[in-house]
């Protein structure tokens, strides 16, 4: 592979004309941002959009150099630490946490975090969600072996939650609106106080190594942060945007919205300590091998450049 | 002694252009008959009526007709003629290559022993390996295009085709392979005239099984970084909880496997006409 | 073809096992150039075995094949089953691996000269199983070969047809002087129409007559002993 | 004019019993042979030379060695012989599930007209329905437990049994099931002496392939609440990105691949030991 | 078994056509209790066609099938090609479908007659071509049937079997009195078996003697009758 193993150094500025930049996205997810801000023109370069369908296939492709960048949550990057996979993560943004939440049917006896011990809990195995559940059970004095989990996806997860097969149901927006909304779910816990809501922007090694796509890359990462911004004051928009590319139903992704989008923020030391105790707390629980250095993959150096346009 | 048949008109009567044969075996031969359609009707009304009498709720599978609404939706909206369109695509070249990939292992490793012998594990091997598990391996090979999605589902339709010619290559007649050879063919003409049309029962079921494996598989292919086709359109209902957008793509497939099984049949049709039907046939 | 100066069979010694069952024993044969020999024999004394390694369908090299053969020539064969491709038209049968540049003509004229022009676009699974016979008779004989194996060709025909069938290969061996070894049941048959006529039993060939020149009268003595030799008392004669 | 034949012995010494045939066919039969095994071993012999000189990058695919590590690994931990007991259990009940639902409707729909008429298209319909489409489904319907896993590997497995048995009783020779008419066969014995032995190279072949679907569903499956079980092992290693556990999965799925394969080469060197083995067989 | 007092077998008027080419047109047959056929014809005259249609394979409900088909009792058939099945035994083959409590001893029976009893084990692809018709034979007669079809069952088979196989029937008929409907291209055959010889023209029955009372020594005359009919001109008498 011509990937290169270790993080490439800084280009000297190039001009990234005539470059082809191979971003992955996911559905609803930073393209509708962009164009939804109207960011997408007078481009010197070119954007190839490519679409996963989560965060873990999206790192797959750009550890291989498939793509070159691309938006993932605060779970999967931290499997990409664990496997030494050559990438780097270039920006970080942060949303609300109100809409990580633990979920039970309205007429469920649960009301407390406590009272899950025991109780079947579904969530994707390895999702943000996952991290979520640790540290909220974490949080009430409880581990994972207090409850009895049910590895199921989002769209899996919902099925056999309306179906009373599983007790609670641990998820993330626009899941949780969609739940809240269509069947009435109650809130029992949110992220509030415990998971961190970071997102971010992973590039490939390869990228990164070749002058005119590192400047494709950070004049990419402006145009992110801007249509950030521009969403947050626009969030009436961005939920019909939202709601069209997805098909879920406008009050659902309006209810979602109006928790507010993720706004970049700065890869400090808060941010890595952060993702490191995510980290740690994965390992405690055995679901990755050994430990894990989160700082090995966190690239600064794009910060500095990404400065507002 | 000198005798004529009298069947035997004078030589020269005797037709020599090789018409195609065209035998008197009866007006028995079977049409396409309406009476496959009952049972696919009959699944429907039942449907219709389980679901309007509340015995199917709505939430555990949507009715045909919101069914319809939904696939008119997808339809208004180019969601569905266009992921059929660029699936298809993908599906043909797809299928073609693993078809073709597939039928040439199968009739070597049939015909011959050596390539049997060394054909065959690697592909009884191979063929077990879940796609799921491949896609990782594929991106990292072959990136995030087209062609981890082409050799997706080339790899899920060589492996019926190959199995099934590889049977039906081994169960031709062995006293019409000796024929073939006292008689002067040369391995083309044996390869055409006895292995292939001997081995055509068995191939079309390889055919007909990988038609429907090619759709399969461009489910999964289309997990693998897509923003259209079929599998895709499918995969992003059932992300987004979708029950009734993930049944129309259900009945889109279940269409698609009576519209190959359509095309299979025609094929069979035409190609095993040398079946006489017989009584005994439909006991 | 080659010139007709060697013999276009010999077999000396030859040994056939079918695991542990031996159904040719060190049987010696030699049908010499342009030579009409028929085989009698009872059945499953290995006639159609002999002829199939004659026709190079078991090959010395595998096992329970023993001896020497030699045929040095080209071959054609008449199975005791028409062994037609189900799946191509009577004409096809025939023309199929014939590498002649008037094939085409060659197979329709074999096809009426047995009697089939009629049914030759017909599938062959629809033939009588005369017709089936003939139409194998007809491709074995319009390749003329340098030897022609004929394992029962006149089986299933009625006295007619028959009749005209042993004219067609009398005179196709006329025109080309194949070596002709013919498997019959019928003695009166084999003495009309061949050169040799042998006796095979117990794996060996027990007899070899020759008839004497043609057109043959009276081979009623012959004829008994024959038949003795195949093991029945012949009513005429006794 | 009576005459005995010489190998017509006194009717006294007739031996009665029905013993199994053990005809003298010869000693020509083939054993399993070690050739079987150049090419797989080739294999892992090209992988490990093209890891060790680095033509294989070890992140693009793990060295045999470092897969061999790794399957230690999940060895010692337990994941992977857990994993394959689990989802053995799993494949066994769905295969027979769906391997005797295939046969009985195979059979049936191959032997009569309305059974063909009925059966056949809504099968033609349901085998193009995709498993990962299916799964939501399935959950709404039939829970989270086993009962959902089981019935995709039922399903997986039923279809190309079905479509190879069906196959393989329209092949039947109808000389034959015409013969078992006027020597009295009863229904019964039709099907077991004659349907079913005619279609046996067939429904074999689509053994082979529903035993390989049937560990390829459990993939599938076991992505439905599950936390154990080979395909669990799979799916949560690529979550993990953790590509030699990965290959370590399709390795054993390699392995019962070969398995599988070496099992139905057993039954079928049984099952059509009646079939000579004639010269022309190997042109 | 019904009691022998109806014909086994009555055929009127039939008509066989195959898309258009009539075989069989408006045959009249009928078969007496206990009544010994022999039915002779050219190849293709639909001899088999007919044995087809009183065994009731082809239905005269179906297309292209038209007359009076009345075969009262049990039927069996050999056909004209041997139809075993190649995944059983011989034995099994004889065997199968033999619903009485003595089968096995009677299947072995019938084997040692036809001079299997070596080869009752073996796999009938393994079989040569007048064992296998053998085997196919030892079915039929096993069946002990009220009317037995013999479609050329002894086309395979040399003099002396032959004898042995002509003697096996006519015991049997002695022994049960079925109605027998023979087709052979053997007149001597016909005429020393049968009760009635018949000839098959052009879709018709065409002649129909009665070689009168056995044993028959001169039936010169006869013969060459029939083989006149049958369009051959008897060397013996010409
Ligand atoms: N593949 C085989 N395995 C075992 N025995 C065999 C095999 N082929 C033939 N035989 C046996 O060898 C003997 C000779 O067979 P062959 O076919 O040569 O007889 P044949 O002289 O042609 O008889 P027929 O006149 O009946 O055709 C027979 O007893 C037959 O059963
Ligand atoms: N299924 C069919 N379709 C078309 N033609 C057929 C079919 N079956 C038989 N025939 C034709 O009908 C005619 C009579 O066939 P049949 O088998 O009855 O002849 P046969 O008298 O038994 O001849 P043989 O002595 O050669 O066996 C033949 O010309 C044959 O080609
Ligand atoms: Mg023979
Ligand atoms: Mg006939």
């Amino acid at each position: 592979s011509s990937v290169p193993r270790s993080r490439p150094p800084v280009q000297p500025p190039a001009d990234p004309a005539g470059v082809v930049l191979h971003v992955g996205d996911q559905k609803g997810g930073t393209q509708s941002l962009l164009r939804a801000a109207n960011l997408l023109g007078g481009l010197p370069y070119r954007i190839e959009w490519t679409t996963f369908s989560a965060g873990p296939p999206l790192i797959e492709a750009a550890r291989s150099g498939a793509i070159d960048i691309g938006q993932t949550g605060n779970t999967p990057v931290i499997f990409a630490a664990a496997a030494k996979a050559r990438v780097q993560l270039v920006a970080a943004s942060q949303g609300n946490v109100v809409s990580d939440a633990i979920l039970v049917p309205h007429d469920s006896p649960i009301h407390t975090v406590a009272d899950l011990r025991g109780k079947k809990v579904a969530f994707g195995k390895g999702t943000s969600a996952h991290g979520q559940l640790l540290y909220t059970l974490r949080a009430a004095g409880l581990t994972m072996d207090d409850i009895d989990p049910s590895y199921l996806q989002p769209s899996d997860a919902y099925a056999a939650f309306k179906q009373g097969q599983v007790d609670a149901w641990a998820t993330w927006d626009p899941y949780t609106a969609q739940a809240q909304l269509e069947s009435g779910a109650r809130v029992i816990a949110t992220g509030d106080g415990t998971a961190n809501g970071y997102s971010f922007e992973v590039a490939s090694n390869e990228a990164l190594a070749d002058p005119r796509k590192q400047a494709a890359v950070a004049d990419y990462l402006r145009r992110v942060d801007a249509a950030m911004r521009y969403s947050d004051t626009h969030r009436d928009q961005r939920a019909v945007v939202w709601s069209r590319e997805t098909k879920l139903a406008l009050p659902v992704t309006q209810l979602a919205a109006q928790r507010g989008p993720d706004l970049p923020v700065p890869m400090d030391d808060r941010l890595v300590a952060s993702e490191q105790d995510l980290a740690d707390a994965f390992s405690d629980a055995g679901v990755i091998p050994g430990r894990v250095r989160f700082a090995d993959i966190v690239d600064r150096r794009f910060e500095g450049r990404a400065a507002p346009l | 002694m000198s005798t004529t048949l009298p069947g035997a008109p004078a030589r020269a009567s005797a037709p020599s252009s090789p018409t195609p044969p065209d035998p008197s075996s009866g007006p028995r031969r079977r049409l396409p008959t309406w009476q496959r359609w009952i049972s696919p009707v009959a699944i429907v009304v039942v449907w219709q009526l389980a679901s309007t009498t509340g015995l199917l709720a709505e939430d555990e599978l949507a009715s045909p007709w919101r069914v319809l609404t939904a696939a008119w939706d997808v339809t208004l909206t180019g969601e569905l003629p266009q992921g059929l369109a660029v699936s298809l695509a993908r599906v043909v070249v797809g299928f073609l290559l693993g078809a073709v990939v597939g039928l040439v292992l199968g009739v070597w490793s049939g015909l011959s022993r050596w390539g049997g012998l060394l054909i065959d594990p690697p592909v009884q091997m191979l063929r077990t390996l879940p796609h799921l598990a491949l896609v990782p391996l594929f991106i990292l090979w072959f990136g995030v295009q087209e062609t981890p999605k082409v050799l997706l589902v080339a790899l899920g339709v060589l492996f019926p085709i190959y199995l099934n010619v590889h049977a039906g290559v081994r169960g031709v007649d062995p006293k019409l392979l000796e024929m073939a050879r006292v008689s002067g063919f040369d391995r083309r003409e044996v390869i055409r005239h006895v292995v292939v049309p001997g081995a055509l029962p068995s191939a079309l079921t390889g055919l007909r099984l990988s038609l429907g494996i090619a759709w399969l598989s461009i489910v999964v292919a289309e997990t693998v970084s897509s923003d259209s086709g079929l599998g895709y359109m499918i995969t992003d209902a059932r992300e987004f909880l979708r029950t009734d957008v993930i049944v129309v793509g259900l009945v889109v497939y279940a269409l698609l496997g009576l519209g190959t099984d359509a095309l299979v049949r025609r094929i069979e049709r035409r190609a095993l006409r040398w079946r006489p039907v017989l009584a005994g046939a439909d006991a | 073809m080659s010139a007709p100066v060697t013999a276009p069979a010999r077999v000396a010694g030859l040994v056939r096992d079918f695991g542990g069952r031996r159904v040719l024993e060190g049987l010696d044969l030699t049908v010499g150039p342009g030579e009409f020999v028929a085989l009698l024999g009872r059945s499953g004394s290995g006639k159609s075995t002999l002829l199939r390694v004659l026709a190079g369908l078991d090959d010395t090299a595998a096992e329970g094949v023993e001896g020497t053969v030699e045929v040095p020539g080209s071959v054609a064969v008449a199975f005791q089953e028409p062994r037609l491709l189900p799946w191509r038209s009577v004409r096809d049968n025939v023309l199929l691996g014939l590498h002649r540049d008037d094939a085409a003509d060659a197979a329709d004229r074999a096809l009426a000269e047995v009697g089939l022009t009629e049914r030759a676009d017909a599938w062959p699974l629809t033939l009588s199983g005369g017709e089936a016979q003939r139409a194998s008779l007809a491709r074995a004989l319009v390749r003329e070969p340098d030897l022609l194996l004929l394992d029962e060709p006149f089986g299933a025909l009625d006295a007619l047809t028959r009749i005209a069938m042993h004219d067609l290969v009398l005179d196709l061996w006329g025109r080309h002087r194949p070596g002709i070894l013919l498997v019959t049941h019928d003695v009166d048959e084999a003495l009309a129409l061949a050169d040799r006529v042998l006796v095979l039993d117990e794996g060996r060939i027990v007899a070899d007559h020759a008839p004497g020149p043609r057109p043959r009268h009276d081979v009623a003595d012959l004829r008994s002993t024959v038949l003795a030799e195949l093991g029945v008392i012949d009513d005429a004669t006794a």
